[in-house]
């Protein structure tokens, strides 16, 4: 076990990635001289070369069509975009071609490139530095969609994605990239649990928390001053969006009766809308109320000192729970 | 400005000035550049050439025809462009990588797709029709552009990997607006990639005369993303041959990136859904109908003394044969069957898509079985 | 009233729309000298000039910029899409730019942008060419997000999505576009309902199918013939896919009880994913059952030949009815 | 190839060739074509430009020192480019639309924003920091080169108005290798639209260096897209003035666009969040320092007799007026109210959106009234 950051938890996982296999090369715009303007590439240049992690032109249709190109030939593509907001010059290389390809080759061609995406708010930064857009590749068949949310998981979740040969979304907490923890470093990828795979994080028998990425942390100090007041929640951190395991949240949700869903992202049609829609087709007998989202509104990501209005954090997360127990909340009284 | 003010400029539908090695009348022009590159083809070599093309028309217009007569959703007819298909993908060698639109039938021909295969996506039976790695070839894409950035990837791939091959992408005079070719000439001339970029400029984007995507010759945007751009007569096959070999010879030597704009005309509607009474004339037809790539060959190989009528007849022959075929071997495809919509989607096993599918089963048996569910109410539906 | 197939009901809100603001300029490929490979723009370039109804190079980025600009001057740039997958090359300005300039601006610059893209299946079309991307849209903060079903609403709604100072994704049903009805070409913009407004287009007590653009007809269908099983349907015509009008919806399903969404995009993330979280929220002591979705598959649009086991129909809307209503259905033994 | 190789081969970072009319070290250079398009800058006008450059880098260094005493979130320095973004502004008639990206701080101050409300949405108290129509110039842009589209559009619209007015886009050298930079070009090429393309050459795109872009100096891919390109010495605000004036009066003439490169130099890091000692070397600050815009034009009027000393001096305390204008103005912004975040999504009322803010205004309530909702328990939350 070591203690890394989520960064370098990453780092560990990509020149693993690098190392094990010579198809996978690392592609985007500073990621080499400069090691990534978050440092996750850092020293990987270095290391493996300029031919294994590519400095590209600025162009994100650019970086993805090419690996799309290197993917043709047998390469395994890791591509990071800068920010979450910069990732739309790419999308229809995205969603028309990495998506589609393998379903259009009729099974002969596969993608398997891994889009990272440092993702989220919560950093004071400028427009199109927090963004969360997840649901549109979640909305998107052929794509997975996974986020990480601590440093286990990103070491070997991003080596799973690697190893995956299907294409895949990887959405990292930028906000928690400095945040610590314990990495098994010579843990194999078979032993590890599969990306798709949800976990609990804390146990509880009232209410069913669901998140992902950086609100996990989030959730879990809610469970913890929850419990403080006598109330029980279950947090599950999803891991994989796109698909969900709806088995782990539908055991829970069965057992506690109530869901919360909470995202950054805003609230319609986002990832909620779907677990929502979902678990309600499953568990509806079993819902005491219906499931509750606690989410960023639907506006474009406000300046930075207003951030904490747009965010969900631990009071806002407090009031759903309040909402689906039932308990005197920010909605009592309102007619539905 | 209107398209018709912007042909008066006339700049780009004027075809010259451009690399003739054959003209319009058969008549052989010497070039000191181009002719050392097709010094090997003698006149077996240009009779050949001249029956790839004809074969291909002959499937051209028998696709054109079954397509008429329903057998197809639509085709997309490369009538008049035979020379720059042909000439290019003869240049080729066979572990180059093609990356093409929807209208490069004849480099698939080139590499051994059966006519069938490529109309089984037309016919609506497959959602592609050959498998790229056993032809080298990657299957046709429809959004404008994008495939000049997967050739631009694979050639980087090649170089990194240290092999001496090359790709083609081969897209339209349209296709230049878009952002990902011109993102694929930086990414190209950045990384030294081994990529003929091969532009068709067949003077039409569906209703739209080149003028209006550029007042430049197509070729010229080469120089400003620093690689070399050759603009030839893409009606002739032969200069469209030593051009291809220019390229492929440079990317082969690791100096990088070629442009090449072939100077041709799409002869047909875009479609076989288009109607281009609504946006050109005749009489531009006509004229274009002068500079014919094939009949321009037979007129050379005639010249040089070859029984072109002979040749002639004996191609038609092969290429009837061969549309009776393809005629034979469409109208027999057999539609996919029902649950095959969720076969690929994903590589790896996924649990959201295979409940999906099992729903769709249960949901199909419900017709196997009369009386259970929905079945007793089809009357009138829509299936 | 003038009887009109809805393609020349678009065609004359469109002149309309010219006729009446010399700001209003369409742009596309292919709109002036062809008239638009639907002919929805036939004849206008011809009565307005080319400055008005411009034919564009071919790139849909292209086309979105220089409509941001084309606003920012005061224009109101109405666009046309070619085919609904070919909207992609466009989508970040549609999504960085289109939807988030007025917000960042604070209030200052209004993009009254309209993008017209004719969309769904069922036409028999090569891939990209019948594609439902609404959803993407719908998520992004700052659009709005409407689709016709009919001439007469096709007529309304352009010449409202034109007029509106908000950027309108404005979605036609292709496969509808020689559906022939009763237009009133002299009916003021002021007084036709508003578009963000849905419609009931058939009154019934059992269950509520809610839907939008081609399948709108389908579902008419389903509640006839469901009407002939002694099952009455009430089916809601959205228009608009955001904001939904859930006052609608709501009402609707505090009388029956049961919700059915049905449309032709995927499921997942879906429209239909939002409605069902949302009236699950509204009417949740109301419900009789979770509400159904009946949609596209998760999968890339599929060869023509296999469109009709991937888009609704009305047999595949009845068993979603069956299901709600707990009648044997195709899901009928199976655990949920 | 590594970066420093694409240094090594010299081409893109070695400034030459351009257009010069003052050197480095002050000395006028004669220019036949662009001289007389500063026949009127006499040496009152030429001792301004000094003063508008003097003041935007005092105010720039005062942005940077607020950044790092933590009253900013970020700042991106223009400090070397002032020649650039001066001169180009000063040939802007107050009708001109000006598209910037994020680092032309130089012409909106030159437009009349304050420095204060420049700032605000770096202090993160604002989507943006003024209204575009009160001093022409659109809201700057991040999403890099989407702006190159909009000045394309505006400028397309003021043709078809019959305006004689332009607008300019700024734009960076990595910005070239966006896709929206290209369709900008194509498009203005395409409309003859009345825009400026002024791309800041300055050597870097964060981390990577021009060559990575493009092997051609960037002014060469103007005339593939069918426009004139001309290079410049970026730091000779004399020769910035002549070519903007030049181009900008081709613009009004109907002739369409034109696309400058201004080769200069960020010397300080990309933003204050950006190390540049990770990827380049003092030394090669130390060459371009020498290259300054503004000491050689203090040389320039100081062999023309001028009391450049005195000058100096005189704007020196003018420059810091402004800065400790600034630095008062921006301690005191107010915090932007909560309910604010609703404002300006939509123009008009969205039921949507209105019931989303109501339900916030009563969660935001909730904390006002002691013992209500979840307010108890705020304790170690995150607020
Ligand atoms: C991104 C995208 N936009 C629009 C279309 C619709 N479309 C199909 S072909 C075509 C014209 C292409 O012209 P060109 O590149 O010259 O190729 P050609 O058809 O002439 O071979 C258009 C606009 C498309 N397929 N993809
Ligand atoms: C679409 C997009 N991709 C990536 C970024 C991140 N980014 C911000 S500035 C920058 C470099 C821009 O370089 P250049 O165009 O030369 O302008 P400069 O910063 O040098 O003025 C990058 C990559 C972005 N803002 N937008
Ligand atoms: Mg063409
Ligand atoms: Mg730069």
């Amino acid at each position: 076990m070591t203690t890394l950051t989520l960064a370098k938890a990453l780092n560990a996982g990509l020149r693993r990635a690098l190392a094990d296999d010579e198809k996978v090369v690392l592609m985007g715009e500073d990621i080499g001289t400069l090691g990534g303007v978050f440092r996750v590439t850092d020293g990987l240049k270095a290391e493996f070369g300029a031919h294994r992690v590519v400095d590209t032109p600025l162009s994100e249709a650019g970086i993805v069509g090419t690996a799309v190109g290197l993917a043709y030939r047998g390469f395994r593509p890791v591509i990071e975009i800068q920010f979450d907001g910069f990732i739309y010059p790419g999308f229809d290389q995205i969603v028309a071609q990495v998506a589609k390809l393998h379903y259009r080759s009729r099974g002969n061609v596969r993608m398997p490139i891994t889009i990272r995406v440092p993702f989220g708010g919560g950093i004071g930064a400028a427009e199109h530095h927090s963004e969360s857009p997840e649901a549109y590749f979640a909305h998107t068949a052929g794509l997975r969609v996974v986020a990480c949310s601590n440093p286990a998981d990103a070491y070997m979740m991003v080596r799973q994605a690697i190893a995956s040969d299907d294409p895949v979304l990887f959405f990292e907490p930028k906000r928690r990239y400095h945040v610590k923890g314990e990495v098994d470093e010579s843990a194999s990828l078979a032993d590890a649990p599969p990306m798709g795979v949800a976990t609990t994080v804390a146990t509880g028998r009232d209410v069913t928390l669901v998140t992902y990425g950086a609100l996990v942390q989030t959730a879990r100090d809610a469970a913890l001053a929850a419990a403080e007041d006598g109330i029980s929640i279950e947090v599950i951190d999803l891991r994989s969006l796109a698909p969900v395991d709806y088995a782990a949240v539908a055991a829970s949700v069965r057992r506690t009766g109530r869901l919360v869903i909470t995202h950054e992202a805003g609230q319609q049609g986002g990832v909620g809308a779907e677990i929502a829609a979902s678990i309600t087709e499953r568990c509806f007998e079993y819902l005491e109320a219906a499931p509750v989202r606690v989410t960023g509104h639907d506006i474009p990501y406000p300046p930075a000192k207003l951030e904490r209005h747009h965010l969900p954090d631990l009071d806002r997360m407090l009031d759903g729970v309040d909402r689906v127990m039932g308990r005197p909340n920010s909605l009592s009284g309102v007619e539905a | 400005m209107t398209p018709s003010d912007r042909d008066a400029t006339g700049l780009l539908t004027r075809p010259e000035p451009f690399v003739q090695l054959v003209t319009p009348t058969g008549e052989r022009r010497a070039n000191a550049e181009f002719d050392p590159w097709i010094a090997d083809i003698d006149l077996a070599a240009v009779g050949r050439l001249y029956r790839d093309m004809s074969i291909i028309r002959r499937i051209d217009s028998e696709a054109t025809a079954l397509q008429r007569q329903g057998e197809l959703g639509l085709w997309p007819p490369l009538a008049g462009q035979e020379a720059a298909q042909i000439g290019s993908a003869r240049a080729l060698r066979d572990d180059d990588f093609i990356f093409s639109s929807y209208r490069e039938h004849a480099p698939a021909w080139v590499r051994g797709v059966k006519p069938a295969e490529m109309l089984s996506v037309w016919r609506g039976t497959a959602s592609s029709g050959w498998n790229p790695y056993e032809h080298n070839m990657a299957v046709p894409q429809i959004i404008i552009g994008a495939q000049a950035l997967h050739a631009t990837g694979y050639a980087m791939g090649l170089a990194w990997e240290g092999s001496d091959a090359a790709t083609i992408a081969y897209f339209g005079d349209g296709a230049t607006s878009e952002g990902d070719v011109n993102e694929a000439l930086v990414f190209a001339a950045s990384f030294d990639a081994p990529v003929v970029f091969f532009c068709q400029n067949n003077q039409w984007a569906i209703s739209e005369p080149v003028g209006l995507q550029s007042k430049q010759p197509l070729a010229r945007r080469a120089d400003g993303f620093g690689m070399p751009g050759i603009r030839i007569d893409g009606n002739d096959v032969l200069a469209v041959l030593a051009a291809t070999r220019i390229a492929l010879d440079r990317a082969r030597r690791g100096e990088g990136p070629t442009f090449i704009e072939a100077v041709t005309y799409r002869i047909g509607p875009h479609t076989t859904a288009d109607d281009p009474k609504r946006y050109r004339s005749d009489d531009e037809i006509a004229q274009w109908r002068e500079r014919d790539p094939l009949t321009r060959v037979l007129a050379l190989l005639e010249a040089s003394g070859v029984d072109s009528a002979g040749l002639e007849r004996e191609v038609a022959a092969d290429a009837d044969r061969a549309a009776a075929e393809l005629r034979a071997a469409i109208t027999t495809l057999a539609d996919p069957e029902p649950l095959t919509v969720f076969d690929h989607v994903y590589v790896e096993p996924n649990t959201h898509l295979a409940r999906q599918r099992d729903h769709y089963t249960r949901y199909l048996a419900m017709f196997d079985e009369p009386g259970a569910g929905a079945s007793d109410r089809t009357e009138g539906t829509t299936r």
